[in-house]
Parts: C-alpha cells; sequence; structure tokens
C-alpha cells in the first residue's frame, strides 16, 4: 500500500507541475497564438476578398454581437470610410465543415468575392473548390435584399463536377453569410 | 572523449530511421517538403533533448513501476510547448505538420531514448545524446524532404530549383512516393553500409 | 447511410496507414507473419474503438468546458496508455482467451501513432460521437486489411531473391508504397458513394 | 493557470489510482513461479526445448513436465536460475554446438543445373533434390540463417554457412530448418560417439579407414603447417596415431582418388610424420575431454581394443581401469609384432598417451585366477568390458582343467565342449543349453548336449529357416528330440545372478531393417558360442544399478554394436564389423571395435538402450562416388607405396629401418598432393 | 558434367527457362495485330511510344541486373511484354520522359526490387501506369480526349468512357457497339483494339500460355456487376455490352490480369480473382474519379493473391504446355544415387 501510495504522489506531482508550466507556457503564447491565426488563416483570404482597401485589415477587425452570436468582422476602408466587410461563416462539405470567407461591397450590395478558408475535402476532387477558378465566379455578383434568404443572388453558380457537394457546401456557408449580411450592415461600422 | 561519441553515434550508428528503423509515421508524412522535414527536426531535437535532461534528473526520484508513465508525461509536456510555440511564431510550418506535432509524443524513438539512454545515464551525457539523435533524424527528414521536394515539386525549401518547364513529378509527395522513397533510401543506406564494412 | 460513406472513406480511401502515415512502425513490424498480423489487427479495433470513444468524451465533457483545448495532447496520452494497460488488466481476469490471443500486442499498441492520431483526427474533424467511433473501427478495420494484405505478401518475399540490402524493414516499406498505389484507385469512390446513397 | 494543475492532477491521480485498484480488483493469481521461470528464461521463442515458446516452456517447467534444464539457449547459467526458482539442483549440460559439414558451396561443386529460384532451401530440395550433384552439398540459400533467432549464422562468401561460436547457443532450429542435414549439432560426446553415415559428406580415404580418421582434415592442416592441430584431428578417431603411423596397411591410400591420376596420397607416412613430430616434442597433445562423472569400467585386456575403449571411455568421463594378464600393455602390439616393425619405444609413447587420459592400469592379473565378471561388478565396477581381442580366448574362459565357467558364467566354446565331450568329460551344462549359429555341427552338438543331460537344446541362428541345412528344416520332429530352433534370430543379452547365467534374450531379426524388434527370453544355463574367440561383451548390473540377491551380482549384458541389418548384424555375439567374431586383422580395425565398446557402455549409461545407427557406413555400403577425376595435374608421390595390401597387416610388411619416414619439406609437398575431397566434391586446382 | 540450362522462379510458378522465353513470345505475338492498329491510327506517333516503352523497360532490367550483380535476363522477353503491354494502354500523344518513368519505376520498384521474374507481387506495367496516372502535373497526357484531339482517325473523338461519366448513358447513346468492337474508339494504343486483343488473347488461351479461368471470369465480372448497376439506373451507368466493349477490359482481361507471378494459382483462386478484377474495375469506373478502373482493379486484386491461394490447399494445376524434361544425371551417378 506505501509502495502504491508512492506511485501515485509522484505521478500526481509530475502532472501538477507539468500541468503548472504548461499553462504558464500558454498564457505567454496565447495573444501571439491568436494574432497568427489571424495573420495566417484569415489574413490572406481577407486580403484577397477585400483587394482595394487600404488599411490594414487585420488591424481593423472587430467582434460584433448579433443575436448572441459573436461575428468577427473585417472591414475595409478606403480614404478611411469604410467601404466593405468580410466575414465568416461554415459550411457543410464533403469530408467536413468548410469555412468560407465572404466579403460585400457594402456601398453597392455586391459580393467582392469569397475565399475558402480551411476545408475538410478531399484532395483533388473537393479541394477544387478553392481554386480561383471556382470562387473568382463570385465575384460582383449583386445581391437581391428584398428576395428570400436564399434566392438573394442573382445569379446562379454552376457546381464542380465531381465536387457537387463541396461546392454545396459553399453555397451553404454563403447562404448564412447573407442571412446575418443585413442585420450586421445595420450595425455601427465605425472603428476605434 | 566518450562524450563525443555518445553525441556522434546518432549521426551515424544509430541515425534514426535508418539505422534504427523506428518513428517512422512522421518521416513519411512530414516529408514532402525539406522545410517541414527540418521544422519537424527540430521539433523532435528540442522534445528529445528536453525530455532526456528531465527524465535523467529524475531518474532516481521516480518508482520503477510508473516510470514509463512518468516520462509520458514528461515528452507530452513538451510536446505540447512545442505545439504552442511553433503556433505562435512558425505558423507555417505548424499549419503543414498538421497533427503530426502532437504525435511526437508517441514517437517511439523518444520513450526509447529516455528508457533506454537517460534514465541511466547522467544529465551531460543524456542531453548530449538527445542532441545527437535528435540531430540525426532532423538530418534524415531534411535529406528525405528535399529529394521528395526537388522531383515532386521542383524547388527546394520553396525556390525553384528545376527548369521552369519542369512538370513536377507530384508522384514522390502523394503517399506511395513516400513509403517508396523511403525504402529506396533504406535500402541503399543498406548496400552503402555493407560496403563500408566490407 | 452516411456511415457507410464514412467507412469506405477511412477503410479504402483516407487508410490510415496507407494515405494518413499512421502507425507505420507497428505495421512494418508485425506484417511478417500472417497470424501476428491478425491477432495485432484485432488487438488495434478493439482499442481504437475504446481509446477514440473515451477521449472524445475527455474532450468534449472535460476539456472544452474548462478551456483546456490545448492539454489536448498530454490528456489524451495519458488516457490512452492508462486505457491499454486497464484493458490488459480487465482482459486478464475475464477474457483470458482473449488475452493470450492479443496480450502481447497491447503493449504494442500505447505507442502506437495510429491509436493516438485517430483520436485527434476525430477532434479535428468536428465528428459527432457515434461518428468519431465508426470512425475509430473503421480506421482500425483499414490498419488491420492493409496489415494482413502485407502480411501475405511479405510471407511469400520470406522466400524470394529479394536484392539482400532491401530484405526486411526496406522491402516492407517498397510493398507499402505499392499497396498505397493501388488503393489510389479509390479516389472519388466515398463523393459517388455518397451521391449515389442520397439519389 | 489554476484549472490546468488542477485537470493534470485529477488526471494524474485518476489515472493511477484507478490502475492501483484494477490491479488489485482484476487480480488474476498466477503461479509466481510461472512467472518466475518466465522471467528467467531468454525469451527467444527458438523452440530449441521442444515447447512453441518461453512461456509455455516455463509453464511446463512449473507444472514439473520439463526438467530446469530444458532450455538450449539459455546454457547453464538460465538452467541454474530455473532450478533455483524450482528447487532443483541442476547439473551441468554439455554445451552443443551447430556444426556444418559441407565444405565446397554452391559455385564450387558439381551442379545438375542452375537454380535461381526461391531463395529458400527447402523449395529448392524440392526440384530434383537441389541444384547440386551432391545429395547431400549444402544448397546455399540461408534457410538455417533465417532460422537462427541468435543471429550465429550467415552464408559466407562461399555460399557455405558459417557458424559464429560465440553466439551459438545450440537451441537446434538451424537442424530443423536445414533440408539437407547439412548442420547438425556438435557436443564433444556427439563428436566422439559419431560414426559415418551414407548421408553425410565423407572423402572416400574416409569411409576406408577404419576408424574414421578425417583424413583430407589433418592433410590441410599439414599444409598449413599447424602440425599439432593435425594430431589433434588424428586423435580424435585415433589413439594410436604414431603405430598406426608405423603399422597400418593404409586401406586408406587404396581409396584415394589420386590413384585416377597418379599415385595415391602418401596418408600413413603424413600421420606418421607428424605423430613423429608429436613425439619429438615430448609431449601429448591431448584432446578435448568430457566433465569426469564417477562411472567406474573395468577392462580386461589391455591391447589395443582395450587401450581404444579405455581411451574413449575416459575422455567421455568414466573412470575405466585395465586388467592385463601381461606384465606390459600392448597385447598382440607389444606381443606379436616384431620389434622391428613397430619399435617398443613407439608404442610406449603412444600408450603413455593413451593412460594419461586418465585409466588406471593394472597388470599381471588375470580374469579367471584373479578375478571374474562377478567379482569386478561386485568390487564396485558399474560394467566390465571383455575386451580380450585377437587372443585365444580359451586361456580366459578355461584356465583351470576342472573350472570351465569359472570367467563368464555359462559360456562355452563350442571347440572346448567337442573336446571335452570326446574324453567324455563330465560337463555340468544345466537344464536349457542354447548353441549360437554354428551349422551342421551344431545339430550333432546339441544331440550330443541332450545326451549329457540338458532337457531342452536351443540352437539360435541368424540365418532364415530356408537357407540353413536341410536337416533343420523339420522342427517338430527336431522338437520331439527336445532340440528347438530358432532360425532369424539372435542372441541380445545374457542374464544371470552371481556366477550362474539364468536367462537369454533373442531378438527376431527383421532382414528388412525394422528395428521394432520382438524380444523373447528364455530360461537358459549355457551358451555355447561356435568360434575360438569371444566377441567383445560388456557386463553391467541388471537393471541397471547394483542389485545383490543376498551375496550374488545380478548382471546382464548389454549389446556392443547395432546398426540396421544392411551394415551388419546385431546381438551380443556379432562384433562390429558384420560376419565375424572379433578377428581384428589390423590394428585400425581393433581402434574401432574399442571406440563402438565406448559407445555402447556410454548410451547404455545415458540412454539406457543403445541405439541403432540408420545408413552406417561400412565397407560394402552404396555411396555416390566419382568414377574419374578431371583436371588434376600429375604430381610425384613422396616416399613410395608399400604395395599389395588388402588392408590386412597380415600380409603388409613395413620396416622402419628401410622406410625412414617423410622430412619435412618432402611432407609438406605431399600434402599438397591431397585433393581435399568430399563426398564427389574435389579441389580441381591441385 | 554440364551445368543444364534450368532455371527455377520462386514458388509457386515453376518454368524452366524456355518456357519464360516461349510465354512472352507468344504474348507478344498475340499482341501484334493490337499494336498494328495503333500504328494504322496513330501512325508514328504509336511506333515512337511502342518502341520506347520496350527499350526503356528492357534497358531497365538490363541495368538493375547489372547493379545487382545477376545474370542479365533481358532475353526472356518478360521486359519487352511489360513494356509492350503499358505502351498499348498509354494515348499515341504521351511525352516519352513518362513512358520512360513508368517503365523505370515499374521494372525496378515493381519487379526487380522483389527478386526479379517471378516474385512480382504486382504486375509491373500496371505499377508504371499508376505512377504516371497518379502525378497529376502529368494528368493532362493521359486524359484521352485532351491527349488525341489531333488526330484524324474516321471515327469519333471522345473517350466513351469519359463521356459516359460526364454525360450517363445518354451521352454514349451514339457510339455503335459495333464501332466499338471493331476497335474504332478513342483509348491506348492497343487497349481498343477490342477485336484484335480478343482473337490474341484466344490465341493464347488455345495455345495454353494463359489458363482461360481468369479472363472468362473478368469478363462475367464485369457484365454482372455493370448489369447490376444498369438495371439500377439505365440514365447513369453504361449497358454491360458497353462496359466490356469500351476502354481496358478486353486488355485487361486476357493480358494484363493474367500475369503468372501475380495472379492465383489454383483454379478457385483464379476465378474469384478474375470475377472480382472485373467487379471491381465497373466499380471504379463507375465511381471513382478516373474514367476506366481496370489497371487499378487488376493492381488491388493482386493484393489479394496470397490470400486467394489460400482457398484451396495449394494444388498446382497440371502443366499448360507440354512439361519439363527432368534432367538426366549421368549415368553412373544416377544408378548410385538410386541405390
Amino acid at each position: 500500500m506505501k509502495e502504491a501510495a508512492h506511485m501515485i504522489v509522484v505521478l500526481v506531482i509530475i502532472c501538477t507541475v507539468c500541468g503548472v508550466a504548461l499553462s504558464g507556457f500558454r498564457e505567454m503564447t496565447a495573444e501571439r497564438i491568436e494574432n497568427q491565426v489571424l495573420m495566417n488563416v484569415q489574413g490572406p483570404r481577407v486580403n484577397k476578398v477585400l483587394e482595394g482597401s487600404q488599411n490594414d485589415l487585420i488591424a481593423d477587425r472587430k467582434v460584433i454581437k448579433i443575436d448572441g452570436q459573436e461575428v468577427l468582422l473585417f472591414m475595409g476602408k478606403k480614404d478611411g470610410k469604410p467601404w466593405a466587410i468580410a466575414y465568416e461563416t461554415l459550411g457543410k462539405g464533403f469530408g467536413g465543415d468548410l469555412k468560407v470567407m465572404v466579403g460585400y461591397d457594402i456601398e453597392n450590395d455586391k459580393l467582392t468575392g469569397i475565399q475558402i478558408v480551411s476545408h475538410k475535402e478531399t484532395p483533388g476532387v473537393g479541394s477544387k473548390v478553392t481554386e480561383d477558378q471556382f470562387t473568382q465566379r463570385f465575384k460582383g455578383i449583386e445581391i437581391d435584399l428584398k428576395a428570400e434568404p436564399e434566392k438573394r443572388l442573382s445569379k446562379k453558380i454552376d457546381a464542380i463536377s465531381g465536387a457537387t457537394y463541396s461546392s454545396q457546401g459553399v453555397y451553404e456557408a454563403i447562404g448564412k453569410s447573407l442571412q446575418l449580411y443585413m442585420a450586421i450592415k445595420k450595425q455601427d461600422l465605425s472603428t476605434k | 572523449m566518450k562524450l563525443l561519441r555518445t553525441f556522434t553515434k546518432g549521426l551515424w550508428e544509430e541515425l534514426p530511421p535508418f539505422r534504427l528503423v523506428l518513428g517512422l509515421c512522421p518521416v513519411l508524412a512530414v516529408t514532402k517538403s525539406a522545410e517541414t522535414g527540418l521544422g519537424m527536426g527540430l521539433a523532435v531535437i528540442f522534445v528529445l533533448t528536453c525530455s532526456n535532461v528531465l527524465v535523467s534528473c529524475l531518474r532516481n526520484v521516480i518508482p520503477r513501476k510508473v516510470r514509463i508513465a512518468s516520462y509520458i508525461v514528461i515528452i507530452a509536456s513538451f510536446v505540447v510547448m512545442v505545439e504552442l510555440a511553433s503556433q505562435a511564431f512558425f505558423y507555417k510550418i505548424y499549419e503543414s505538420l498538421g497533427i503530426f506535432i502532437p504525435l511526437i509524443v508517441v514517437n517511439c524513438i523518444i520513450l526509447g531514448r529516455a528508457e533506454a539512454f537517460a534514465s541511466r545515464n547522467g544529465i551531460i551525457p543524456s542531453a548530449l545524446d538527445g542532441l545527437g539523435i535528435g540531430l540525426g533524424f532532423t538530418m534524415s527528414l531534411t535529406v528525405l524532404g528535399a529529394i521528395r521536394e526537388i522531383l515532386g515539386a521542383g524547388t527546394l525549401f520553396g525556390t525553384q530549383v528545376m527548369w521552369s518547364s519542369f512538370r513536377p513529378f507530384t508522384f514522390m509527395v502523394e503517399a506511395p512516393g513516400a513509403f517508396i522513397s523511403l525504402g529506396v533510401l533504406l535500402a541503399l543506406m543498406n548496400a552503402f553500409s555493407k560496403t563500408q564494412q566490407s | 447511410m452516411e456511415y457507410i460513406v464514412l467507412v469506405i472513406s477511412a477503410v479504402l480511401i483516407k487508410n490510415i496507414l496507407l494515405a494518413e502515415y499512421l502507425g507505420n512502425c507497428p505495421f512494418l513490424g508485425t506484417s511478417k507473419r500472417m497470424d501476428t498480423a491478425v491477432g495485432m489487427g484485432l488487438a488495434v479495433i478493439f482499442v481504437m474503438t475504446i481509446a477514440t470513444a473515451v477521449t472524445y468524451v475527455v474532450q468534449h465533457m472535460v476539456l472544452v468546458p474548462l478551456n483546456l483545448g490545448y492539454l489536448q495532447t498530454i490528456a489524451f496520452i495519458l488516457v490512452i496508455a492508462a486505457l491499454v494497460q486497464f484493458v490488459e488488466m480487465f482482459l486478464r481476469k475475464f477474457a483470458p482467451p482473449l488475452y493470450v490471443a492479443l496480450g502481447i500486442f497491447l503493449p504494442l499498441i500505447t505507442t502506437n501513432c495510429a491509436v493516438l492520431g485517430t483520436a485527434i483526427l476525430c477532434i479535428r474533424r468536428d465528428m459527432n460521437f457515434p461518428e468519431a467511433v465508426v470512425f475509430a473501427i473503421a480506421s482500425a478495420s483499414g490498419f488491420t486489411l492493409a496489415l494482413i494484405l502485407l502480411a501475405g505478401i511479405r510471407e511469400r518475399l520470406e522466400i524470394s531473391n529479394v536484392p539482400r540490402a532491401l530484405r526486411g524493414t526496406a522491402i516492407g516499406l517498397i510493398m507499402a508504397g505499392l499497396m498505397s498505389l493501388a488503393f489510389f484507385g479509390f479516389v472519388g469512390v466515398d463523393g459517388s458513394l455518397k451521391e449515389f446513397i442520397q439519389n | 493557470m489554476l484549472s490546468a494543475a488542477l485537470f493534470l492532477l485529477v488526471l494524474g491521480l485518476v489515472a493511477s489510482v484507478a490502475l492501483a485498484i484494477a490491479s488489485r480488483a482484476f487480480y488474476v493469481w498466477e503461479d509466481p513461479k510461472v512467472l518466475a521461470v518466465t522471467d528467467a528464461l531468454p525469451g527467444a521463442n527458438c523452440g530449441g526445448c521442444g515447447n512453441p515458446g518461453c512461456a509455455s516452456a516455463a509453464e511446463a517447467i512449473a507444472a514439473g513436465l520439463a526438467s530446469a534444464n530444458i532450455c538450449v539457449a539459455g546454457g547453464f547459467e538460465v538452467a541454474q536460475a530455473v532450478g533455483e526458482i524450482m528447487g532443483q539442483r541442476v547439473e551441468e549440460r554439455e554445451p552443443e554446438f551447430s556444426w556444418t559439414s559441407c565444405s565446397y558451396g554452391v559455385g564450387n561443386a558439381e551442379p545438375i543445373f542452375s537454380y535461381n529460384g526461391a531463395s529458400d532451401c527447402h523449395a529448392a530440395v524440392m526440384l530434383y533434390g537441389g541444384s547440386k550433384l551432391c545429395p547431400v552439398g549444402c544448397i546455399g540459400l540461408g534457410s538455417c540463417v533465417k532460422a537462427c533467432q541468435f543471429g550465429a549464422l550467415a552464408i559466407g562468401d562461399d555460399n557455405l554457412p558459417v557458424v559464429d561460436y560465440s553466439r551459438c547457443v545450440g537451441c537446434g532450429a538451424c537442424v530443423d530448418a536445414c533440408p539437407k542435414n547439412i548442420v547438425a549439432l556438435v557436443s564433444q560426446t556427439r563428436r566422439i560417439i559419431s560414426e559415418y553415415v551414407t548421408d553425410e559428406c565423407t572423402a572416400p580415404c574416409q569411409r576406408a579407414c577404419p576408424t574414421g580418421i578425417h583424413i583430407p582434415g589433418y592433410i590441410r592442416e599439414i599444409r598449413n603447417g599447424n602440425y599439432e592441430e593435425a594430431v589433434r584431428i588424428i586423435k580424435e578417431k585415433c589413439p594410436l596415431p604414431l603405430v598406426c603411423g608405423y603399422i597400418c596397411p593404409a586401406p586408406c591410400e587404396l581409396s584415394c582418388r589420386r590413384n585416377f591420376v597418379d599415385e595415391a596420397v602418401a596418408i600413413d607416412p603424413l600421420k606418421r610424420f607428424v605423430a613423429d613430430h608429436e613425439m619429438t616434442t615430448g609431449k601429448h597433445i591431448d584432446p578435448y575431454k568430457c566433465t569426469d562423472n564417477e562411472i567406474k569400467i573395468a577392462l580386461v585386456g589391455g591391447g589395443s581394443e582395450g587401450l581404444t575403449a579405455a581411451y574413449y571411455l575416459a575422455r567421455l568421463g568414466y573412470q575405466p581401469t585395465i586388467l592385463e594378464a601381461k606384465p606390459e600393455l600392448g597385447g598382440i602390439l607389444r606381443y606379436v609384432i616384431a620389434e622391428d616393425r613397430l619399435p617398443r619405444n613407439v608404442l610406449d609413447h603412444d600408450i603413455q598417451g593413451i593412460l594419461e587420459m586418465g585409466i588406471e592400469a593394472n597388470t599381471n592379473v588375470a580374469m579367471g585366477r584373479d578375478f571374474d565378471v562377478c567379482s569386478l561388478l561386485k568390487d564396485g565396477y558399474d560394467a566390465v568390458v571383455v575386451t580380450s581381442g585377437g587372443f585365444d580366448s580359451r586361456k580366459i574362459l578355461k584356465p583351470e582343467q576342472e573350472r570351465y565357467d569359472a570367467a563368464i558364467p555359462g559360456l562355452f566354446i563350442m571347440l572346448d565342449l567337442l573336446t571335452a565331450f570326446s574324453q567324455r568329460e563330465e560337463i555340468h551344462l544345466g537344464k536349457h543349453a542354447v548353441i549360437a549359429n554354428g551349422g551342421l555341427k551344431a545339430l550333432e552338438l546339441a544331440r550330443k548336449c541332450r545326451d549329457m543331460g540338458a532337457e531342452i537344446v536351443t540352437i539360435v541362428s541368424d540365418q532364415p529357416l530356408s537357407t540353413l541345412p536341410v536337416d533343420f528344416h523339420d522342427t517338430k520332429v527336431l522338437a520331439e528330440e527336445g532340440i528347438e530352433v530358432r532360425a532369424s534370430a539372435t542372441v541380445a543379452a545374457m542374464r544371470g545372478i552371481g556366477e550362474r547365467m539364468d536367462r537369454i534374450a533373442l531378438e527376431d531379426k527383421d532382414l528388412t531393417g525394422d528395428i521394432s524388434k520382438k524380444r523373447t527370453i528364455i530360461d537358459a544355463d549355457t551358451l555355447i558360442v561356435p568360434a575360438g574367440r569371444l566377441p567383445e561383451m560388456a557386463f553391467v548390473h541388471a537393471a541397471g544399478k547394483p542389485e545383490t540377491e543376498g551375496e550374488r551380482v545380478r548382471w546382464q549384458t548389454i549389446e556392443t554394436f547395432r546398426t540396421f541389418p544392411k551394415g551388419g548384424g546385431y546381438g551380443i555375439l556379432s562384433s562390429p564389423e558384420p560376419g565375424r567374431i572379433s578377428d581384428s586383422s589390423a590394428v585400425v580395425k581393433s581402434i574401432l571395435s574399442g571406440r563402438r565398446l565406448a559407445r555402447a557402455i556410454h548410451q547404455n549409461f545415458t540412454d539406457g538402450t543403445i541405439t541403432p545407427i540408420p545408413n552406417l557406413v561400412w565397407e560394402a555400403a552404396d555411396i555416390l562416388d566419382v568414377t574419374e577425376v578431371n583436371g588434376v595435374n600429375p604430381s610425384e608421390r613422396q616416399c613410395p607405396t608399400v604395395s599389395d595390401v588388402e588392408g590386412d597387416s597380415k600380409t603388409a610388411w613395413i620396416f622402419p629401418e628401410e622406410y625412414p619416414g617423410l622430412d619435412e619439406p618432402a611432407a609438406r609437398q605431399e600434402a599438397e598432393r591431397c585433393l581435399q575431397c568430399g563426398l564427389i566434391c574435389y579441389d580441381k586446382n591441385t | 558434367m554440364k551445368a543444364l540450362d534450368l532455371t527455377v522462379s520462386p514458388a509457386p510458378h515453376c518454368h524452366c527457362g524456355a518456357r519464360i522465353t516461349r510465354v512472352s513470345y507468344n504474348i507478344l505475338l498475340a499482341l501484334i495485330p493490337a499494336m498494328a492498329m495503333g500504328f494504322y491510327y496513330y501512325g508514328f506517333d504509336a511506333l515512337r511510344v511502342v518502341a520506347a516503352s520496350m527499350g526503356s523497360a528492357m534497358l531497365a532490367e538490363a541495368a538493375i541486373q547489372s547493379i545487382l550483380r545477376k545474370p542479365i535476363t533481358i532475353a526472356d522477353g518478360s521486359a519487352a511484354v511489360s513494356g509492350l503491354l503499358l505502351a498499348l494502354i498509354l494515348p499515341a500523344s504521351v511525352p516519352l520522359y513518362l513512358v520512360v518513368v513508368a517503365n523505370f519505376v515499374g521494372i525496378v520498384v515493381g519487379k526487380q526490387c522483389f527478386g526479379g521474374l517471378g516474385a512480382n507481387p504486382l504486375n509491373p506495367a500496371l505499377v508504371g501506369w499508376a505512377v504516371i496516372r497518379i502525378t497529376r502535373a502529368w494528368a493532362g497526357y493521359l486524359d484521352f480526349d485532351l491527349a488525341l484531339v489531333n488526330y484524324e482517325t474516321g471515327f469519333i473523338l471522345q473517350y466513351p468512357l469519359a463521356v459516359l461519366k460526364a454525360q450517363g448513358s445518354a451521352g454514349v447513346a451514339h457510339f455503335s457497339l459495333m464501332d466499338l468492337f471493331l476497335g474504332k474508339q478513342v483509348g491506348g494504343i492497343g487497349s481498343s483494339a477490342i477485336i484484335w486483343l480478343l482473337l490474341g488473347g484466344l490465341y493464347l488461351v488455345v495455345r495454353g500460355v494463359i489458363r482461360w479461368e481468369i479472363p472468362l471470369s473478368f469478363l462475367i465480372g464485369v457484365a454482372v456487376i455493370a448489369g447490376i448497376f444498369w438495371l439500377g439506373d439505365r440514365t447513369s451507368y453504361g449497358s454491360p455490352i458497353f462496359n466490356i466493349l469500351a476502354g481496358n477490359v478486353m486488355i485487361g482481361a486476357f493480358f494484363l490480369s493474367t500475369d503468372n507471378a501475380s495472379s492465383p494459382v489454383n483454379q478457385w483462386g483464379m476465378l474469384v480473382f478474375g470475377f472480382c478484377c472485373g467487379a471491381m474495375t465497373v466499380v471504379l469506373r463507375s465511381w471513382s474519379i478516373y474514367p476506366d478502373g481496370v489497371v487499378f482493379a487488376c493492381l488491388l486484386m493482386n493484393l489479394f493473391v496470397p490470400l486467394l491461394d489460400k482457398i484451396k490447399k495449394k494444388q498446382p494445376l497440371p502443366p499448360a504446355l507440354s512439361p519439363v524434361t527432368p534432367p538426366v544425371m549421368s549415368k553412373s551417378a544416377e544408378e548410385r544415387s538410386a541405390s
């Protein structure tokens, strides 16, 4: 019994010390990690979607609440004035969730473009939705604000053959994004 | 002199993964490019050296029956640190290594060195052993990564090295290419060490 | 029906060994003979299923609520190590025949990256619980399938004139590569199957 | 920070406590002995012990089904450790090593086809027995190497397996793996008692040599200048190298393959050269010896046969004592062969070498006068061996006129008996007499025995009834006379109590070589043998251990040699060479008899039975051989041949004075002439 | 005694040297008509590919054998057969370096690494093909519709299977089955010459070079599974006959799946093997991203051969050609060893 207790104590002490060390390390790196994720994951996509903006898109981000749901909003400015916004929504692709960054021109109610942030589609098949050939098709499509949320896009985009599921996932994400669009537009878009 | 040998044996005589034939999964998975291979290698050096040192420090404290469990906890802690650090400082590599950073925990080389070397030797030899084996591992990964990247993508560390019209032999970066190129490299090592012996 | 696609995908297309590069050490180590291959395969199916289920619970009941996601690695490996030992003792007590058949493989499994890998993959792919369990069983079956096929071929290679430098692990790796090559024929089958099931 | 630390604390606690509880809750009682034994075993799962693995071996040991020393791989230390756990005393077992016999690999040997198929010896052998013409040649594909769990085998550059003796543990996995019996296990004992068989690689000279010296081996050592090693090789099979070097008729030279090209290699002079070399150094080269045991053997007769038997018994670890009636040892070598043929210093040197192995010799003591079989057995000897050899045995059996069965109870020689009958002497034959062989005379003798008072006379013949004289055929009529005929049978053993024989064991002789013999035991008071000389006989305590009935010893004979009928007969009345009773026409032949006696005694004390040797190489055995030799350059023999020898020393007269032997350069040159033959291979570049 | 010219390939296929050569040359002979059709339709380009393929296969074999210091056995024709088979399933326009890479990988990795002829677990030609097929950057060269667009052949320049995949059975309605049968279809240099492949294959069966079990069960497998698909959904899947006549099925049934070393030895094994190849072909055709599934189906089934060989206790079939004459020992030796 004494032996068992000894073993348990040693193991528990090691675990605890490790826990303390790790959480300390975690606290040291947490902020940097968040930045890195933004820089590397969202950053390039936002830059592409909100092409033509003059501000630092990552720095000018803000979190807004809509129906109790937090949305990370990126804002593009021209001459100091917001002209476009972008945010992520999820769609269900073939392999799992598709994260799509959708950008809107808030002045003209148009899509400025979409980018796939992350996906789990089959390489070479479903992954075709990430290619420019597909994403470019969404650029500049006008939004019909009066229509049903599902039918707001003024133009239908063909699915990629062989990647129907992945394409549908992208549509789903865009659809969700459109549902949020009106609410976000009404929010205060000024940044500090 | 003995310390030097402790260090250098990992570079040739016990060169992982070729001589020890251990820890093959990351070798196959992360050698799509030289860069990821190098990144994985550095992560392994860090974990291996740190865990060797710590295991060596604690070797007289840990009861025999829970030693493996303790080693696993120690190794896993360093792995989590690597995970966090790479996320914070080398995000690209963190992304391309993906699941294989947490899997360093189960890399047989690390647990093997802890059990076979660090638990029996002092701190300095253990550190050197970890460093040497880790360096050998990094070397192997980088070389394999370079071969696969040059043939499979036409680049080396991301810069184009083949002629511009080169259509990459992408087979090399696919799974079959990984297995076959590692197998062939292993065979070449065997053949080479055999001629060296005789 | 979704699960069929999940299974096909995990066994044939994203085979844990041949496409995801997980569990290669035991794959090459225990594929020299058919009977050890079968034993190892069964042990992996057994452990992987339980481990995935348990780690799934740990992740979603403990780590996520406590906001300790970054401790995933250390938590999972501890849980798996303890679990394997627990299973070993349990089998020995209550299922001695199973213990005799699988016993020697159980310790090997602790350091089998396929087990930890599958557990982590389930989390990373945001599966729900039944999906995770089915995925674990399917992955382990894929492992077993590849193991048995390789064992069949390697038993035969034992008596071939394989060049000396290639004998052992090297030829095992090359054969694994060729198996992986053959399995490439299945690319796309999961998508079409999903469509087929829906229509 | 707190939550992380707490979480890991709890996780660690839960895991360790759960396991601690589980190890109690799921506690399975396991025999701690099994666990301890499993730990003590090497864990290589080689199967050398006959169990499927170390764990099952441990179970078998713990259950008492196997002895503590079954692990051949672990050797003595493991056996001791296991013995300690089991509370058994473990005796050291003789180490065994893997030994390969083929010396011409694929590439050097004569092929029948070129094989480049499956890299597995068994697969290769399935096709016409392999690619070599030689039926016992190594295939060289390394099945033995694969079988070795200890990395002790490798295929060398000449396609032959090479044993790394530092790693070999003698588990025998390679022996089981080899389809050609190239790999064998040898221990010193096995090497001492081995006999050549037809399915192993032997050179023609080796087969022709009655003692079976590895002639190519010692000539190779002479070539390399290792004279001591050469002597050691000779002494493995022949304890009298110098004597043989002087007077051996050298039947080996008749078989030498050089005869196809020019003249035979001077094998015997070469032997004399190295033996002379040994004598000049004044030191005896002692071959290996097994660990001593406590078994005492008395050898009656100190001639070449007795000396040889004593020599091998001593090497096998026994305590032999030679009892010689004459003042000095040597028998015919000393008292019959002329001194100008065999200088006495030569003989003394060799005898001294034999005695140095640890042999006691008592001279001037005669059987029948100073002792007899029973008295020796009573005196504490575990076995008594009669090695009277070529001497007239009547002197032993009947040292004094009035006593017929003083030395060997119940044994008569037909000639003596007939003489006695003709002189109308009263001889007590007892109720049951047995006559072994003896042709028509046996019938006559049987009738006389009946007249002398024997109630039943049994005639035992190793011939089938149909080939016996016609008088024997009507067994019914003979039975009415009280004469029983047992055809196709041999006398397998005599048994008795004290100075009286009471039973004889008969064994049916099956010509097909089936050894699932039928033994019948009949009461017998007298055994009458036909020849003038006694066969080699070995007496031991019945039932293996000394058992006295009052003051009298229970004894029985053991067979001195067993082989299948094809290679000769068996039973106590057949000597090593079939068809003759102890007629050693040359010293080499009595050496062979002596060695086989030692083998029989050793087997009796170890296994309890004398195992037959299947496929023994003997004079007329059918063995693949070459009929021509190609590619060998003729060269001159360095000394004259003493020709027209028929393997019989009676016609070979070699006088050392006119035949001084080889000097060193000539010997080296002569050794170069050897073709280093195998079964059918030979060195074509000689 | 003179050594006989006898070679043994790893169990269970035993051939003597003379027989391998005969098998190989018979296969080459049987492929000549199909190859000639390729030359007829695609001219010099086809010739170029065939020559490069056979040449590089033999060169690869000779090179690796000389490196490994083994006797060079390109004369037995097995490398030439591999090279030719590979060429026949490639489009005529394929760049030559692809052919060379495929052959080197196929022969060196797929065959010689395992100990050479008879030890290869997979068919080396198929290994070579699969390697270049999964190389994404090179996929365009192997897409028949893209590759063969510049030829004048006198028949529809669309790869039937690609059409079927893209447009369903309505798309392939305008392909005449007779044309397909007569080889008037886009495809590999030789693999589309259905009738000539059939005749060549039958020749091999009659000569006993290949056994009938695998081709027959292969075709049955294709027909049965395609029939099931077709009855289930006539708009998406082709009819059984279409499936047999289009793509690589014919060359697969007679030439690709019957490679001695990588197919089972006993009759039941062969039947199961052939049927599964055929079934798998249709499944992969219908569902995988590749228009034709024959090669991958054969490769996959090759992996199962050791297991299929366990179906029945190994019982080698009677030799298809006249049996090997046993080697004769010299009279004296034979007599001695007999006794």
